[in-house]
């Protein structure tokens, strides 16, 4: 079943490359993701048999992200149908500076979709860390042409930026890897880089190689994931990149490269240096949420304002791993209800993008008036990504905060609180400057209809945010809770 | 139990309906008002019931959220809350229905400001009951949320939007506190529900977080910034509710604290009684000051609450210093006044809110004449200032005088500094007391006596007969609330065992006092009608056949007076507002007569919100500031991104692995 | 008795004024109105007929009567000469003061009905001025409470005694102070309001009445002397704390003080000059600040 | 054999430093080459077992991508983009160099505080050259202006890794190394791409002009 989730898009990819009609190749996505989506769901029903001798297996951390990757492809791809149906074909002139460009082959940007899908389900599935790196990396490559849709100087640069800062990382990973590979050899026999075995002879590994690991990985994959100050890639690519990549990079890439950190933890915490890896992924998260709480107040750009989010977010990821105890179980649960939110979002954005061809918020009134749906959901988004009750987030970074306090960091806490609040007010004196007030186009430029492809993936994650804020399925509850233990 | 569920059900389905057919007028009127005042009815019996004594309705079903458990119940103190709510909320709904209709015709349908009136009920209704720290939570937020919508309802207006903002981030700063504070109130009970909380020790910490959060809500100064912004900018019918029932959760949510965690630190009844005496004075004074009549009648929140704080904090000094008698009066004091500023200040947005539909502006300094234009409007509008001013025999008198004795029986009981509270009760609420006459003498008689100031003042005419009613039954509540207020008070005993946690007969001892002097009062109150009524009786009979003419005013010998001549609000409060200057900053400026023959002169003032200005405008600019100086990290030059990559590497090594 | 002292309270109540006139008079070296002048004219605007104003409305006409009412009720709670009032509860001291209040509002209402910028003026100056005064009756009246050790005017006033005079002196001398200050203000005397004078512009009581005619005019100057008649008897209450056992002795004593008062008033207002009424407020602060150090010190 | 393997290291260190001092794209496309080439010899030299098909493999793959793949990717590039040959440096050389002396003293100091663990035994100078490269690499990508400087340097730090990947690890399948080399060819692959895109969009390859997105304006 595990080779199936990782052939199904490989295999679709392949052919969505050499597919020419533009409608099949549509089809195929949607279907692909849809399979996918169903063959995810059925691991929860029962659980895969590891394969390739235990290099791929699923376990509870992998799942979850699993889940939440495969369903934000769903809703990606249905999204990206429809837009690429509205993109259409031939030279287009840009809307910031008004000069001509082409879009990437519409064949290969489904095939990139399709292989980014693959690597990021390899990500999941692997316990081995070789393999895990090449997954990571893979990521990063089948994603640059993603990036680099629109064929402009913006997006170029932000590809650039992109590559470049996130292979030196995964270089930096790399040798992490080797530095684990020391350490595991410390107990004379060298283990096998297996997440398990690790686990299981944690006490033969060499403590100062597997804490230089530990630095190396959490340098590495925190590039990818956007920990400050590592993160700086993050906010030019999500803005350049086609909203429905956005999505896909903030919802799902981010707990990829977040995964890969945990992994390494998880031997961490094995092998009895749990604290270690902690202090910094507290320091990490304190300063991506400071970089966020500079840079979201005053933020000109809507998808610029929506990354440096996701900078905070995986700010707040890192602070529940880092303060440990439930704080761990409310960082899992945030990943699940940070990704559907901030998909909905860049989701919402880009239909507002469509509408009034403007990436500036100053350009940017009376959303709710022009499109309804859209706009209601913008500011539903806002609601639940600043952690209002009763969405998703609330109940996770309440978790957090908690366990801040019981785990005794009230100075953290405070913190915490603070930047959230500095940060809500940013954003909020932002997005109802957007959705509120009289639209600046004239009717008749206005788009009639939002169309459903537009719409209805949104409206989706949106239901999925609302009601994991009202009600955490026993079954996630308890996939949270393994996760979790395996942590401490 | 399940009563209640459907209470807070009904307005929900109602909004819910009212949505679903947001396209017909008509049905979305009536499901949005009929979920309401179905719910009200529902739930009237059994909340009356727990009011009295009743045994408390308790419900608590599992809810798979952390720590989250579905746990309601019904007891007096709630009870006490709920109250007004119902009453409150079905009023304005039905008054609603007739503002909405004439406020925007046919063109828009009510359906949305159903559905999220219908929500603010129920989640009113909620945050009331519930008995779980993460359900509160949830319930209070929707509480902001829906409220937040309904006072943006108007969003194509620049200043409803600046309202709207300032009251979102005041409501949500203020809810992080509270998210802290149940924090630290919860310990490690999981489920968090109220009675499972552990004993805890930094009860300072958890009172002061309380304190800030709940306030924001309720508006103590000086958070109390959004109120004046966001009242005036909310349709009428949900101004009443807001300042009548919604700030009123805060004090719950204060009082329902209070009573969680253990013993008091000392210092708690004195904060809470300068916060009082600061809100009360600094409120009524803004008030004066305004020239905008529904922000008068939101600062005058601001006043009122400050007056329940102010005795919320006796209390606590009573209690305290084991003064029994205190202690009960005061809370008697505090419980009373939240049903009597419930009904006064929701009658008078009802009342003033009809007059701006009518005339269509907020400037007092525009308005006159209104009495003879409005009859059944403006005689409501009379008995609500004189009311909110605290006059017998109206309502709030009855809970102000009880403060009062009270507070002479503090002054009696407590010697030297214990005594110091009382003292500065008496006091805040003597200049309270005469400010507010002022301050609604002006109201009532700039807006609704003389001629009137301008064209739409001069055409205004009664509103529909929804908006009337509604009205018209408010008023009568005030004069029930006063000439009942012994009863009422009797009715209290219950909840004030619960929060005082003295036993059952000596609070019934205290409340006999209480009783015998409302009582007495009372008398006189009638007394006084009777007289007044034989005087009446006297001058028609003096009158019977002698003269009775008609003229112009006494103009002194002008010739030709127009009602511009005509002394204005801003006018009537000048002189105050200079005795007070220092600390209500009131900006003036126009041209002066110049020359023999003067050309057009002009003058202008208007008074800002002190906080607003002098505290938090200060405080956001320099955070934005400070936040803005660090931009440059972003500079957009990859080389040095990646040199920021490799100096946290080696950073963190050299840190890290270098001490070996 | 106390129904007596209720009706000598009722029908002395204009001869003070009476007095006050005559006093000043004669200090002008003027023969002056005769003392019984106050009575003839409440007869004579008894007989008249009104004319109302086309702008007023039912707040005009009931202001007086509401007015009188309620300075009559106020009048029941009243303690005289030690003696106990018609009727009295703990805490009726609000009740009385907050009643004067209810005179205060519908006064100014039933001025501001009148539409002139005149009444308008007046009006805003009342408030103010009530605004600031009340807290210094309260707090007296607290300070009274605490040395007494009673919540109800009769009972205060029979408590402020000889003895009392003995252990607390200065604070009873510093609620006496207050007390004229308030004295003077709420009845609009010299040096804060003067009376006589018909330059709209200066007055503020008188001016709030300029549209009233007839009986109500009437029954706002009796309401007036009442209200004289009540406040005066409050100071002279503590001033003059003559508790012979002997009943009549007592009223004697207490009546005398209250037209000594008057002389006194006479004379203040024929000595001084009336102030400038941004000094006005600062008097009435000072009188509040009297009454709060009188508290604090029967309080230790 | 630790000498052969300790020359071989000593070898990639001079080159390191000739990349850093030296001022054309075409002898920086060799040294790297050259680079590449001493690494396929330190795979078979650095072995502890005999000759087994799994080194020579990988010495065979590593020496045809660093030594011969990558150096003609990037230099085709650098046809295609036709730059002046000069290597603008942010940084000049000789404050490069002597960067480079300091980056070597502090591998060492922070080799020395790595002891290798119990069994696994070390040629003592890997650990310290390969953490010296990889600065290298960071610093020419930091130091350097054109982005086909940059993929030299991320090359060459690619390489600091790969010395300590045949050093000191012995226990990675072949199957892992080889991922690892395919996924380095590809990430210079498509930065080549990149490139050629670059200087098409802006007829020049040098990033410091790519620099339109950003959150500040000075």
């Amino acid at each position: 079943m595990i080779l199936a989730l990782l052939l199904s898009p490989l295999i679709a990819g392949a052919f969505a490359y050499v597919l020419r009609p533009d409608g099949p190749r549509r089809m195929l996505l949607v279907a692909t993701a849809v399979g996918h989506a169903l063959l995810t769901g059925a691991t929860w029903v029962h659980d895969p048999a590891p394969a390739w001798g235990g290099w791929l297996a699923l376990d509870a951390m992998g799942q979850l992200i699993l889940s939440i990757t495969s369903g934000l492809f769903l809703a990606c791809a249905v999204y990206a149908a429809g837009y690429l149906g509205r993109e259409g074909h031939g030279t287009r002139t840009d809307i910031g500076e008004g000069f001509l460009f082409d879009n990437a082959p519409e064949a290969t940007f489904t095939a990139c979709l399709l292989f980014f899908l693959a690597a990021m389900t390899l990500v999941t599935v692997s316990q081995r860390f070789g393999l895990l790196w090449v997954a990571i990396e893979a990521t990063t490559l089948v994603s640059a042409p993603l990036i680099y849709f629109h064929r402009h100087h913006r997006s170029l640069e932000a590809t650039w930026k992109y590559l470049l800062i996130c292979s030196v990382g995964i270089a930096i990973a790399l040798l992490g890897n080797f530095f684990l590979a020391v350490a595991a050899a410390g107990g004379g026999t060298p283990l096998p880089l297996v997440v398990q075995d690790l686990v299981g002879g944690a006490s033969g590994i060499d403590k100062t190689w597997l804490q230089a690991a530990m630095i190396l990985f959490l340098v590495g994959y925190g590039t990818k994931m956007g920990l400050a100050p590592l993160h700086t890639w993050l906010p030019d690519a999500h803005s350049e990149a086609p909203s429905v990549v956005s999505a896909l990079l903030s919802g799902a890439l981010l707990n990829c490269a977040f995964l890969g950190i945990l992994r390494v933890q998880q031997v961490c915490a094995a092998a009895g240096i749990a604290a270690f890896g902690q202090e910094l992924l507290v320091g990490f998260g304190l300063l991506s949420m400071a970089v966020a709480t500079v840079f979201i107040p005053g933020q000109s750009d809507y998808k610029r304002m929506l990354a440096y989010s996701s900078v905070e977010h995986m700010g707040v990821l890192a602070l529940g791993v880092g303060v440990g105890g439930i704080g761990t179980f409310g960082a899992l649960l945030h990943a699940v209800g940070h990704s559907a939110t901030k998909a909905m979002l860049f989701l919402t954005a880009g239909n507002i993008l469509t509408a009034y061809r403007s990436k500036s918020i100053r350009e940017v009134r009376g959303v709710l008036r022009v499109l309804p749906v859209t706009g209601g959901l913008w500011m539903l988004g806002l609601f639940a990504i600043t952690g209002s009750p009763p969405f998703g987030p609330f109940l996770s970074e309440f978790t957090i905060l908690r366990a801040m306090l019981v785990q005794g960091h009230s100075a953290v806490a405070l913190g915490f609180l603070a930047m959230l609040a500095v940060i809500f007010v940013g954003m909020a004196g932002i997005v109802l400057e957007m959705a509120q007030g009289e639209p600046g186009m004239d009717t008749a430029d206005r788009p009639r209809r939002e169309p459903l492809s537009a719409v209805m993936p949104a409206i989706a994650l949106a239901v999925v945010v609302l009601v994991i804020g009202v009600y955490v399925p026993p079954p996630l509850r308890s996939a949270l809770e393994r996760a979790a233990h395996a942590l401490d | 139990m399940a009563i209640l569920l459907a209470a807070l059900g009904a307005p929900l389905l109602g909004g819910l309906g009212a949505l679903l057919v947001r396209g017909s007028w008509r049905w979305a009127t009536a499901f949005g008002v009929g979920g309401v005042v179905l719910g009200s009815l529902v739930a009237l019996v059994p909340t009356v019931a727990a009011l009295l004594g009743a045994p408390v309705l308790a419900l608590s079903l599992p809810w798979d959220v952390p720590f989250g458990a579905f746990a309601v119940g019904l007891d007096a103190l709630s009870a006490l809350f709920v109250l007004p709510v119902l009453v409150l909320s079905t009023v304005a709904a039905v008054y609603g229905g007739g503002y909405l209709r004439a406020h925007h015709g046919d063109d828009e349908s009510p359906g949305t400001s159903w559905f999220f009136f219908g929500l603010l009920v129920a989640s009113m209704e909620l945050v009331l009951v519930a008995r779980n720290a993460v359900l509160f939570l949830v319930a209070w937020e929707i509480m902001a949320l829906a409220s937040f919508f309904l006072v943006t309802a108007d969003d194509r207006d620049a200043s409803v939007r600046e309202a709207g903002f300032t009251y979102l981030v005041a409501t949500h700063l203020g809810t992080a506190f509270l998210i802290a504070m149940f924090v630290l109130l919860g310990g490690g009970a999981d489920p968090m529900n109220f009675d499972h909380f552990p004993h805890v020790t930094n009860v300072g910490a958890i009172v002061l977080l309380a304190l800030v959060g709940f306030g924001t809500k309720a508006g103590f100064m000086p958070l109390h910034v959004w109120l004046p912004e966001a009242h005036p900018a909310a349709p009428s019918y949900v101004s009443a509710v807001m300042s009548g029932v919604m700030i009123k959760t805060g004090i719950y949510g204060l009082v329902r604290v209070l009573t969680l965690v253990g013993p008091l630190p000392g210092w708690c009844g004195w904060l809470l009684v300068a916060v009082g005496a600061a809100s009360g004075v600094l409120g009524i004074l803004s008030a004066l000051a305004q020239q905008d009549v529904k922000r008068i009648l939101a600062y005058s929140s601001i006043e009122n609450v400050g007056i329940i704080t102010l005795a919320l904090g006796l209390g606590l000094v009573g209690l305290r210093a084991g003064a029994n008698d205190v202690a009960v009066l005061s809370f008697a004091a505090a419980f009373l006044h939240v049903l009597n500023h419930a009904v006064t200040k929701g009658l008078l947005f009802l009342g003033v809110g009809a007059v701006v539909q009518q005339t269509g502006t907020r400037r007092l300094d525009t308005l006159g004449g209104l009495l003879r234009r409005l009859p059944r409007t403006g005689l409501a509008c009379f008995v609500g200032s004189a009311a909110i001013a605290g006059l017998p025999p109206f309502g709030a008198f009855a809970s102000e005088f009880l403060l009062y004795v009270a507070a002479y029986r503090a002054i009696l009981a407590l010697s030297g500094a214990r005594a110091l509270p009382a003292a500065a009760t008496i006091g805040a609420l003597a200049l309270i007391g005469g400010l507010a006459a002022a301050c609604f003498a002006k109201l009532f008689g700039i807006a609704f006596l003389g001629e009137p100031r301008s064209e739409q003042a001069d055409r205004a005419r009664e509103p529909g007969r929804a908006m009337q009613s509604g009205v018209v039954v408010l008023a009568a509540g005030c004069i029930i609330l006063g000439v009942a207020s012994p009863l009422v008070v009797r009715s209290l005993e219950p909840v004030l065992t619960q929060v005082t946690a003295l036993p059952h007969d000596a609070v019934d001892g205290e409340l006999v006092v209480a009783v015998t002097a409302l009582s007495a009062v009372v008398a006189s109150c009638v007394a006084f009608a009777i007289v007044a009524g034989g005087l009446a009786a006297l001058r028609r009979r003096l009158l019977a056949g002698r003269a009775v003419t008609a003229g112009p005013t006494w103009d002194c010998g002008y010739a030709a007076p127009s009602p511009r001549m005509q002394y204005t609000g801003s006018s009537f409060s000048q002189p105050l507002t200079t005795v007070f200057a220092r600390v209500l900053r009131v900006e003036s400026g126009g041209a002066a007569p110049k020359g023999f023959f003067p050309a057009r002169a002009s003058f202008a003032s208007a008074t800002p919100d002190v906080a607003r200005e002098g505290l938090y405008r200060p405080v956001f600019g320099g955070v934005r500031r400070a936040l803005g100086s660090l931009r440059w990290l972003q500079h957009g030059e990859v080389q040095l991104y990646v040199l920021y990559v490799a100096l946290t590497l080696i950073a963190l090594l050299v840190w890290k692995i270098g001490p070996g | 008795m106390s129904a007596l002292h209720t009706l000598l309270g009722l029908a002395l109540a204009p001869l003070l004024l009476g007095v006050i006139n005559r006093t000043k008079a004669t200090i002008g070296g003027r023969i002056g109105q005769p003392l019984l002048q106050p009575y003839h004219d409440l007869v004579k605007l008894l007989r008249k007929g009104a004319v109302y104003s086309h702008t007023t409305t039912w707040v005009f006409r009931s202001g007086p009567l509401v007015g009188l009412a309620a300075v009559l009720i106020a009048f029941g709670l009243l303690p005289f000469a030690g003696a106990p009032a018609l009727w009295s509860f703990p805490g009726d001291l609000v009740l009385l003061v907050y009643l004067l209040g209810v005179m205060r509002f519908v006064t100014v209402v039933a001025a501001l009905d009148t539409g002139s910028s005149f009444e308008g003026m007046g009006a805003s100056r009342e408030v103010t001025f009530a605004a600031l005064a009340e807290p210094a009756v309260l707090l007296g009246l607290a300070a009274l409470a605490r040395t007494t050790g009673t919540l109800s005017l009769s009972a205060m006033f029979a408590g402020v005694t000889t003895m009392a005079w003995i252990h607390a002196a200065p604070a009873l001398a510093l609620v006496a102070a207050a007390f004229v200050i308030v004295f003077l203000a709420e009845n609009g005397r010299i040096p804060i309001d003067d009376p006589t004078t018909h330059l709209e512009l200066t007055m503020i009581h008188e001016v709030m009445v300029l549209d009233h005619g007839g009986p109500d005019l009437a029954f706002i100057l009796y309401g007036a002397a009442l209200k004289l008649w009540l406040l005066g008897s409050l100071l002279v209450g503590v001033v003059v704390p003559v508790h012979t056992g002997r009943p009549w002795l007592d009223t004697m004593s207490a009546v005398v003080a209250m037209f000594v008062l008057a002389v006194a008033t006479g004379l203040v207002e024929s000595s001084m000059a009336r102030l400038r009424l941004v000094h006005v407020p600062q008097l009435l602060v000072a009188a509040g600040v009297l009454a709060t150090l009188a508290l604090v010190l029967v309080l230790r | 054999m630790t000498t052969a393997v300790d020359a071989i290291l000593v070898g990639v260190i001079l080159t390191s430093f000739v990349l850093l001092g030296s001022s054309r794209f075409g002898s920086c496309i060799r040294v790297v080459a050259l680079q590449g080439v001493l690494l396929g010899v330190l795979t078979l030299a650095a072995r502890q077992d005999e000759a087994s098909l799994r080194t020579t493999l990988l010495a065979l793959a590593s020496t045809g991508l660093k030594g011969i793949a990558f150096p003609w990717l990037l230099a085709r590039a650098l046809r295609d983009a036709e730059v002046r040959r000069e290597v603008e440096p942010l940084v000049g050389y000789g404050p490069s160099v002597l960067m480079g002396l300091m980056g070597l003293v502090g591998a060492l100091w922070l080799a020395s505080r790595l002891r290798p663990p119990g069994a696994s035994v070390l040629p003592s100078l890997v650990v310290p050259v390969a953490l010296f490269t990889m600065f290298a690499g960071l610093f020419l990508i930091v130091g350097r202006r054109q982005a086909l400087m940059q993929v030299l340097g991320y090359l060459v730090m690619e390489n600091g890794i790969y010395v300590f990947g045949v050093g000191v690890v012995q226990g990675t399948p072949v199957l892992v190394e080889l991922g690892v080399l395919l996924d380095v060819f590809v990430g210079v692959f498509v930065m080549g791409i990149a490139m050629f895109h670059i200087s098409r969009e802006f007829d020049h390859i040098d990033t410091e002009r790519l620099r339109a997105l950003k959150d500040w304006t000075p």
